[in-house]
């Protein structure tokens, strides 16, 4: 596995907000790194940073956003360096994403070829015919029939459904090396859900591509993804390849996670669940973020920030795996 | 010692009795579509014709696609919309025509839990008075009892009295459906409509919130429609379902049934379309094609026909009928003809 | 104005100014005329705009005084018949001749009723017109009727028959033909009248090629029109102003006691404090006339003392109640009230008169010295008028009169109960000036009229405030000799 | 407690936000004129001078000069500031209420109601809104109680048009539904529950009206329409003094200027509040 | 399509009737017009041989309907004050005021519009606080002020426009300038805020995520979705431009439709009141019946079907 080509790395990413009522740390210092062909799924729960972690890969976070540290190496170029203009000759290029919403992703006042048009009109030297054709072409594979009439009519001409089929094709009319899919489901219902999934499965073998799939559904990274991130309040929590992470989770958090889901438990009898609630990103507490919460808590989770332990293939970022686990590195220890 | 905790000890009744708490006939609920002053107004059939009765105790799912009618179907029970047509039995007596007064004193048996955490709660208003206002508008209790009974119920539900002055703003979206829930039980009703209440909430909070739902239903007995798209969350709920497609119920059976034996060719793509639980299942999956059909203008004959994997000839033009096929097990579908 | 622009007609491109052409003029005036109909609208600013394409019978000289216009001479044959010799050497616009017909075309027009005229109720006690020849007319009145000579000035101007028989009044309301000094040009609603000399004008030819009268309705506007040099002549400058224009080099005031006077109206109509003599008289002397004049309008009137003018041809003098506060209280006690007793409202016009709110406010404040109180309400002048003619005012008014060149037609429409603009009526008083109208001796009805003058003093049936001073802003080149009539006549001004 | 600490933290967004900041001092300096004017005015308002009149600003203590009749500018339009100031907010609350409760009809029973109530409100839009004051000021006159008379009849439209689709929105909120089915009465679900969530977007839009209240006094003023002398209102010194722009610019620039500035505070105020009160905007942050 | 017109045209139908009765009702109460009409010393039997003419003397319900009857046929009657035909009195000001009420409409859509873009692209930025400063005085200044300020210095001391009245080029420029100084500042505002909507939709980040440069998205993207609620906004505004230029029209002398208004309102001049109040609600109405159609035009969720 290691041999496989990064072409992804994060380090140390730090993403915070400014807002009126002072710093908002939502994402405070993630590592990931997606290899080439795999799809790397990123889980956790509601506000813990994910759609920002992936806006700041894509570098669309809104003007009140800035990188406090780290780095963002796509192809070995730092993306936290690029001026706008370079960013803007990957984007929908090289890294494509495709967001949650299909319905408001739309704009609602072009048609589906106007708003397709684009990343071919920016990255691509195509003739108007051209650009038509090609995607009339890519419609097809998304598997929207009629392509070549849906082409002029507008978005709320579509279901939902179908305009996510169009953000897919969006995103991989320039046939990026990476593709980020935000929640690219969860606004859809199930039978849709396993249409679209199954398609993006599909679509990632035909093209050889990278994927990073967000999600908060575990069953969606089941189904879809190699290796799995686990993020809590801002931060990786774990990482492990999809096996590892279902068999043995290391982390408390990943574990609550998957023993509270429905089919973990006997029917209509309690769940086990995790207490409490996610903390607020600008109310962390002192030690663990996730030490209020834990079964397993100890007197170090309260006082201290526990790194991210490295396994071979599994990492933790608690502190009962620090002799298990490699250290995580000092600067790690320092920072937060 | 409160009445809350005395009702603990007493048995939940998990046997149906014979009379259902609940009978839902033929109900059908049509919205109109305004299209101007010069053509007929287009008609929206979000419920059309669905029968089912709820038992005391039990909890009954309604599980269907987005869009098909499962929260026109809660509204309308609870009259909170104008049913089209079609009976509401509630302990035996018809609630379909009673006016906004009338039914208005029997509100205090029938409650709803909302899916939207957030929209769910009078911004305006504190916790206290959220609580307190059932209490008030039924001339339950004294003012200071009506506030006693508010701490009670917050503690049942996980949260404290140290709550009680604060706007829902404060609270977190799994807390806030803690208040919606509390607001329902305080009355203590006998059926409560929970429309998904937890499919607006992270994992780890939806288990806690389911949690509480059980808790509550032994402790006081209370019966539910749970209505959800989630059929993990459905599973592990609910006794009974009834799986709808295009306000209409194609299948209607206990739960282990649905999930062990679905019959309705529907059912079953549904529950194939449910992602895995764990890397390694391997799951036979039945992907539809196209989607659901709008409501305006449902598909002559089986309105699942286009879909329908199984689609015969007569689907495309005869309403299939529903057929009983055990004492706990109808389904409408041409496949399982009426003997 | 500085730069020389004289031709700024509206609508044209600036035109050169290099080529400084001093053969027209631009008046501006506040409101669009009504109807270019001559004998229809009573209103003034219709009046001074086609007074420069009619002509009256009898015109006045600028002191107001009678003179011949299109009528050589005139007498009165009996009481009940006049007779006007016309000129036989004036052409209409249009090549008609001017001649009798055309008098009693334009008599009968306003005697129609279907043509709606304005003037209709004051020429009512007319009869008949006779043709009597080509120049000679005869005006039968069913009542004796001494004032024609003065309608006839004031009222009657003469307009082709023929074209306006022809067109009809609606055409013709848009394109006059007459016999003055100006012929029409065009006439843009809201922006401008625009009249070309007439070179066959029988008193000779217009100095003046080209007039334009343009619309503007607000003061500072005009002035700015007038101190840029688009405008060249306007009347009825502020008080306050009359510094600004004489500041600037190229402009001068003129000014004139004007016909028209201003009173403040003690109304006995209604049930109060004021209908008791004493009272009026008290307030005539709490009001200080000399402070109004002098404070308000810095000087620009001239006082009255009685209810004429001293241009008014029944003028007599009257003795002057002057300013005497305590004599005021004195009389208020006698009537039985305190000062302090008296809440008076003066209602005012806003902007029809010169500084009209202010001298209200100023009266106010003078009554308010000896402890009446008073409370001012500004109505706006249609609210003015229809609250004056429907005898809704409460105590006190301030209202304007004029043209005012004879007694009667002062004293009639003023002090009678049919008429309720002095807010005063008096039996006994009616009953005299109802005996001194038909009087046609000469000297029988000056004494009549001057023993009325007297009457109305004593009486304190108002307040005479003053003449008013019409203040024109001329450019410092244009010889304009302001009239008492308020008229703009071109064909007496020259560019120097 | 609570209340302490909101009210805390509404100063210290006030305090961060310079135009905020700035709106809400001119309104306080606006409020203390208008409250406590009559002490500070160095001069009796309606006290004429004649030998006075129309000094330039600075002379003989007349810090802005004097009018026509020798009035201390300064001094009227302190006591003046009562005048507009009044006008402005009683107007507000009078076509706020009425058309608050208008726009709550029609947008809760909808309907018969509703049809009426806007073709009413249609009708009113169909003309300007300075031509319908003037209209009603024609016929019944002018004067203070006219002037306010006339500006709600034509203020209130807004008022309802707003309310009725804030209302229309809300009746469809869940919880509103959620009172339904806890079975509150119908009219303590619109006291009760639909105005408390109505007083945020009134404010907001109480704020800007003010300033075109404030406005429109002082046009219809202009038309000849206005308060009545001597009171002193912003927009008759305005009028007044209009004819004086050559002569004595002092006239009618600073009663200008108060209007200006105090419609310039209130706006930025309002443009502050609504930026905070704003659900979406204080959610998305 | 066509039903929707034929709804539009009974509901334009029933308001102008609504705004006529009410404004013939209204008018009647400001009273008799004869006062302002006849001499001061016309009898009584004169004003009431006037009041007959008028007809004044029948029941107001007669009037009242005799006057819509006719009012439904075009027909307002003749102008008490000049006898013209009540209607062309005001029909022949509508170029006047149109022309002014589109140079100062384009005018302030000429400013307001990259104002408004540029201060929410740089929210907060200096830009942005002197153009919603600008903006917020704009609001904040008395028309009648403003133009008589503008007179003074523009026409009196640098006589470098003429005060008042129409005609050429030159004229337009104070009047336009105080008319578009009130809308500039609405329409600044609107567009800012709408656009600042607008920038934080999905849709805009999708069109980023594409690489389309910042310029293109608010030039084409962002635009387009703004304008939908501008038209409707400067709809609302043409129609108080066209009706509501009262007080410019009168400070500048401009012969437009709000100044005969004005000025038949104080002579009581009912018959053009009634036709000029006619025909604005009428332009008002097909105003809004265009920005409908162009909203259509924009907004594709309404136009199928
Ligand atoms: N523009 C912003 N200004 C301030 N805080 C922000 C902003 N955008 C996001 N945040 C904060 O950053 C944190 C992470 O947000 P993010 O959207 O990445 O969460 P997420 O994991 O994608 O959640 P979800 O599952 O709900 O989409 C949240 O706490 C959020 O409040
Ligand atoms: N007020 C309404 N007016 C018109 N149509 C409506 C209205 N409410 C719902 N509908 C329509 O009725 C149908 C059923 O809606 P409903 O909300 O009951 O579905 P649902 O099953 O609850 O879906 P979801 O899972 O999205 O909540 C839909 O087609 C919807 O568009
Ligand atoms: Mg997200
Ligand atoms: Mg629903
Ligand atoms: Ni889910």
């Amino acid at each position: 596995m290691n041999e496989r080509k990064a072409i992804l790395r994060v380090e140390n990413l730090k993403t915070f907000f400014r807002t009126p009522r002072g710093i908002v740390k939502a994402v405070n210092g993630i590592d990931i790194t997606v290899y080439e062909g795999e799809t790397l799924g990123i889980v956790g729960e509601s506000g813990c940073g994910k759609s920002v972690t992936s806006l700041s890969i894509m570098g669309l976070l809104s003007k009140s956003a800035f990188t406090a540290e780290g780095h963002i190496y796509f192809d070995e170029k730092d993306l936290t360096k690029l001026k706008e203009r370079e960013m803007r000759r990957l984007r929908g290029n090289k890294i494509s994403m495709i967001f949650q919403e299909p319905m408001t992703s739309l704009n609602p006042v072009f048609t589906i070829g106007e708003q397709l048009s684009e990343p071919l009109l920016q990255h691509r030297n195509l003739k108007k015919r051209e650009r038509r054709q090609h995607i009339i072409e890519m419609l097809k594979t998304v598997g929207i029939p009629r392509a070549e009439e849906i082409i002029d009519e507008y978005p709320h001409q579509l279901s939902g459904g179908m305009r996510q089929r169009v953000m897919i094709s969006l995103a991989m009319l320039c046939e990026p090396k990476l593709l980020i899919a935000d929640e690219p489901t969860t606004a859809l219902d199930v039978t849709i859900q396993a249409q679209i999934l199954q398609l993006m499965k599909n679509i990632k073998q035909e093209k050889q591509m990278s994927m990073i799939l967000i999600t908060h559904d575990l069953g969606v990274v089941a189904e879809m993804c190699d290796r799995v991130v686990v993020m809590y309040a801002g931060q990786v929590v774990e990482s492990a390849p999809i096996r590892t992470l279902f068999d043995e989770p290391l982390h408390p958090y990943t574990q609550g996670l998957l023993a509270s889901l429905p089919h973990s438990n006997t029917r209509k009898k309690e769940l086990k669940t995790i207490p409490g609630s996610v903390p607020r990103p600008d109310d962390l507490p002192k030690g663990c973020a996730f030490a209020p919460r834990c079964p397993k808590v100890f007197d170090k989770c309260l006082t201290d920030k526990p790194p991210l332990f490295e396994g071979s293939v599994q990492t933790s970022r608690c502190w009962l795996y620090e002799d298990q686990l490699a250290g995580g590195e000092e600067r790690r220890l320092q920072d937060v | 010692m409160s009445e809350y905790e005395q009702s603990k000890d007493s048995q939940p009744i998990v046997e149906a009795p014979a009379a259902p708490l609940l009978e839902v006939q033929e109900l059908k609920k049509y919205y109109s579509i305004d299209q101007g002053w010069f053509k007929k107004n287009l008609e929206v059939k979000a419920v059309d014709g669905i029968s089912f009765s709820v038992y005391k105790g039990e909890t009954f799912g309604l599980v269907g696609e987005s869009g098909c009618g499962k929260s026109t179907a809660g509204r309308t029970i609870l009259k909170l919309n104008d049913p089209t047509a079609g009976g509401i039995l509630f302990e035996g007596e018809d609630i379909s025509k009673l006016g906004y007064g009338d039914m208005r004193k029997l509100r205090r048996k029938l409650q709803m839990v909302f899916q939207d955490p957030y929209a769910s709660l009078n911004p305006k208003k504190t916790i206290r008075q959220i609580l307190t206002e059932p209490l008030r508008v039924h001339n339950l209790f004294t003012p200071k009892e009506r506030i006693q009974k508010a701490i009670e119920i917050l503690e049942i539900v996980g949260l404290s009295e140290y709550h009680l002055n604060r706007y829902p703003h404060e609270f977190s979206g799994g807390q806030r459906q803690r208040i919606g829930i509390a607001r329902a039980v305080i009355l203590q009703p006998e059926l409560i409509i929970a429309d998904e209440p937890v499919s607006a909430l992270d994992v780890s909070i939806q288990s806690q919130v389911i949690n509480l739902l059980l808790k509550l239903q032994k402790e006081f007995q209370l019966t539910y429609i749970f209505i959800s798209h989630d059929l993990g969350v459905i599973e592990h709920i609910t006794d009974r379902v009834a799986v709808m497609y295009l306000g209409k119920v194609v299948e209607l059976a206990t739960t282990e049934e649905i999930f062990s034996d679905p019959k309705h060719p529907y059912t079953k793509a549904l529950l194939s379309s449910v992602p895995i639980s764990h890397p390694d299942e391997q799951k036979e999956r039945i992907i539809l094609s196209g989607d659901v059909p709008s409501a305006v203008k449902p598909p002559q004959g089986c309105s699942f026909h286009p879909r329908c994997p199984d689609c015969m000839e007569i689907c495309k033009t005869k309403e299939p009928v529903t057929v009983q096929l055990s004492p706990t097990q109808s389904v409408s579908c041409h496949l399982y003809p009426k003997e | 104005g500085t730069d020389d622009q004289p031709d700024s007609e509206p609508g044209s491109e600036t035109p050169d100014p290099s080529a400084p052409s001093r053969d027209s003029i631009v008046i501006a005036v506040e409101s669009d005329a009504v109807t270019m109909l001559a004998n229809t609208d009573v209103n003034y600013v219709n009046d001074v705009q086609i007074r420069n394409i009619y002509d009256p019978l009898i015109e006045r000289d600028e002191q107001g005084q009678f003179i011949p216009g299109l009528a050589e001479e005139w007498e009165s044959i009996d009481e009940l018949t006049w007779e006007f010799k016309l000129r036989d050497d004036v052409v209409f616009h249009n090549g008609e001749p001017f001649n009798a017909e055309a008098v009693k075309f334009n008599i009968d027009y306003i005697l129609d009723e279907s043509n709606q005229s304005f003037y209709l109720s004051r020429w009512t006690m007319v009869d008949e017109v006779e043709v009597v020849d080509d120049y000679t007319v005869r005006i039968k009145t069913s009542v004796p009727f001494p004032t024609l000579p003065l309608r006839i000035a004031d009222d009657l101007l003469i307009m082709e028959p023929t074209h306006v028989q022809e067109v009809g009044n609606e055409e013709a309301a848009r394109n006059p033909i007459g016999t003055g000094a100006y012929e029409f040009d065009q006439w843009q609603r809201d922006e401008y009248l625009i009249l070309t000399a007439n070179d066959q004008y029988w008193k000779g030819e217009p100095q003046i090629k080209q007039v334009t009268f343009r619309y503007i309705s607000e003061f500072s506007a005009r002035l700015s029109a007038f101190l840029s040099g688009d405008v060249h002549l306007f009347k009825n400058v502020p008080v306050d102003s009359v510094a600004n224009i004489e500041n600037d080099d190229q402009s001068k005031i003129e000014m004139i006691g004007s016909s028209r006077i201003n009173y403040l109206a003690l109304n006995n109509f209604y049930e109060g404090p004021l209908q008791d003599q004493r009272v009026r008289q008290a307030i005539n002397y709490a009001v200080d006339v000399d402070e109004l004049l002098e404070a308000v309008l810095n000087g620009y009137g001239t006082k009255m003392t009685g209810p004429l003018s001293q241009i008014n041809a029944d003028y007599t003098e009257t003795s002057d109640y002057g300013y005497d506060p305590d004599r005021a209280i004195e009389l208020i006690q006698e009537a039985g009230y305190e000062p302090e007793d008296l809440n008076l409202q003066i209602d005012t016009p806003s902007g029809r008169y010169p500084m009209d709110t202010h001298v209200a406010q100023a009266i106010a404040s003078q009554l308010e010295r000896i402890g009446i109180s008073v409370n001012i309400q500004v109505n706006e002048w249609g609210n003015h008028l229809a609250k004056i003619r429907q005898r809704d005012m409460q105590d006190m008014f301030i209202l304007g009169w004029g043209p005012a060149y004879d007694g009667q037609g002062t004293i009639e429409n003023l002090f009678t109960e049919n008429s309720p603009y002095s807010g005063f009526y008096d039996p006994e008083v009616e009953e005299q000036i109802y005996a001194a109208l038909p009087i046609f001796d000469e000297n029988e009805r000056k004494q009549a009229f001057d023993d009325l003058q007297h009457l109305l003093v004593e009486q304190a049936a108002w307040v005479p405030l003053w003449q008013q001073g019409d203040l024109y802003a001329v450019d410092d080149q244009l010889t304009f000799i302001p009239r008492v009539d308020e008229r703009f006549t071109v064909f007496e001004m020259s560019w120097d | 407690m609570e209340n302490k600490s909101r009210l805390a933290g509404f100063f210290s967004q006030l305090v961060r936000s310079p135009t905020g900041l700035l709106g809400f001092t001119i309104i306080i300096c606006v409020l203390i004129l208008g409250i406590a004017g009559k002490s500070i005015a160095p001069f009796p308002p309606n006290e004429a001078n004649f030998i006075n009149k129309l000094s330039p600003p600075l002379t003989d203590g007349h810090i802005l000069g004097t009018d026509q009749l020798g009035r201390d500018i300064l001094s009227r339009i302190i006591h003046g500031t009562r005048v507009s100031l009044m006008i402005g907010l009683v107007t507000v609350v009078f076509a706020g209420l009425i058309g608050t409760v208008i726009g709550i009809l029609a947008g809760y029973f909808r309907g018969w109601v509703d049809i009426i109530l806007m073709r009413i409100v249609d009708v009113q839009l169909s003309f300007p809104f300075i031509l319908l004051v003037l209209v009603i000021n024609a016929v019944i006159g002018s004067g203070l109680q006219n002037i306010i008379f006339s500006l709600v009849i034509v203020g209130w439209v807004i008022y309802a048009r707003m309310v009725r689709s804030e209302v229309l929105a809300l009746r469809e909120k869940e919880f509103i539904l959620a009172c339904v089915a806890t079975g509150v009465p119908r009219w303590q679900i619109i006291i009760k529950h639909i105005v408390p969530n109505l007083f945020t977007p009134i404010i907001v839009l109480s704020s800007l009206q003010i300033a075109t209240f404030i406005i429109a006094e002082a046009s219809v003023s202009f038309l000849g329409f206005g308060v009545q002398p001597p009171e002193p209102a912003w927009g008759n010194m305005l009028s007044e003094g209009k004819d004086y722009i050559f002569s004595a610019w002092w006239l009618i620039t600073f009663p200008g200027i108060a209007i200006v500035l105090t419609a310039l505070g209130v706006n930025l105020f309002g443009d502050w509040l609504r930026d905070v009160l704003d659900p979406e905007l204080q959610g998305k942050s | 399509m066509l039903d929707y017109i034929l709804k539009r045209a009974i509901q334009t139908i029933i308001v102008l009737l609504l705004a006529l009765t009410a404004v013939f009702f209204l008018i009647r109460l400001a009273g008799d017009p004869t006062a302002l009409f006849l001499p001061p010393d016309a009898s009584r039997a004169q004003i009431e041989q006037f009041r007959t003419q008028l007809g004044f003397d029948r029941p107001l319900y007669v009037q009242y309907f005799e006057f819509m009857v006719n009012a439904v046929q075009g027909d307002f009657g003749t102008s008490l004050r000049t006898r013209e035909d009540a209607l062309s009195v005001v029909l022949d000001r509508v170029p006047a005021t149109f022309q002014l009420a589109f140079t100062a409409l384009g005018l302030s859509l000429l400013i307001a519009l990259p104002v408004g873009i540029l201060s929410a692209y740089k929210r907060n930025s200096i830009y942005d606080q002197v153009g919603v400063g600008f903006t917020v005085l704009g609001q904040a200044v008395p028309s009648f002020w403003l133009g008589l300020i503008l007179i003074y210095i523009f026409a009196a001391l640098l006589r470098w426009f003429p005060s008042g009245g129409g005609g050429s080029m030159m004229h337009f420029v104070l009047p336009t300038v105080t008319l578009a100084a009130y809308s500039v500042a609405r329409f600044a505002r609107f567009t800012r805020s709408a656009m600042l909507d607008i920038l934080s939709k999905d849709y805009i980040r999708t069109a980023r995520s594409s690489g389309t440069p910042t310029r293109r998205i608010l030039s084409r993207y962002a635009f387009k979705n703004t304008l939908i609620p501008i038209i409707t906004l400067v709809a609302l505004d043409l129609g108080t431009l066209l009706g509501g230029a009262v007080i410019t029209e009168v400070v500048f002398s401009w012969p437009g439709v709000g100044r005969v208004l004005y000025q038949s309102l104080l002579n009581r001049d009912f018959p053009v009141v009634l036709a000029g109040v006619f025909l604005i609600a009428l332009i008002y109405s097909i105003l809004n019946f265009i920005t409908d159609v162009l909203y259509a035009y924009v907004n594709p969720q309404i136009r199928v079907k």
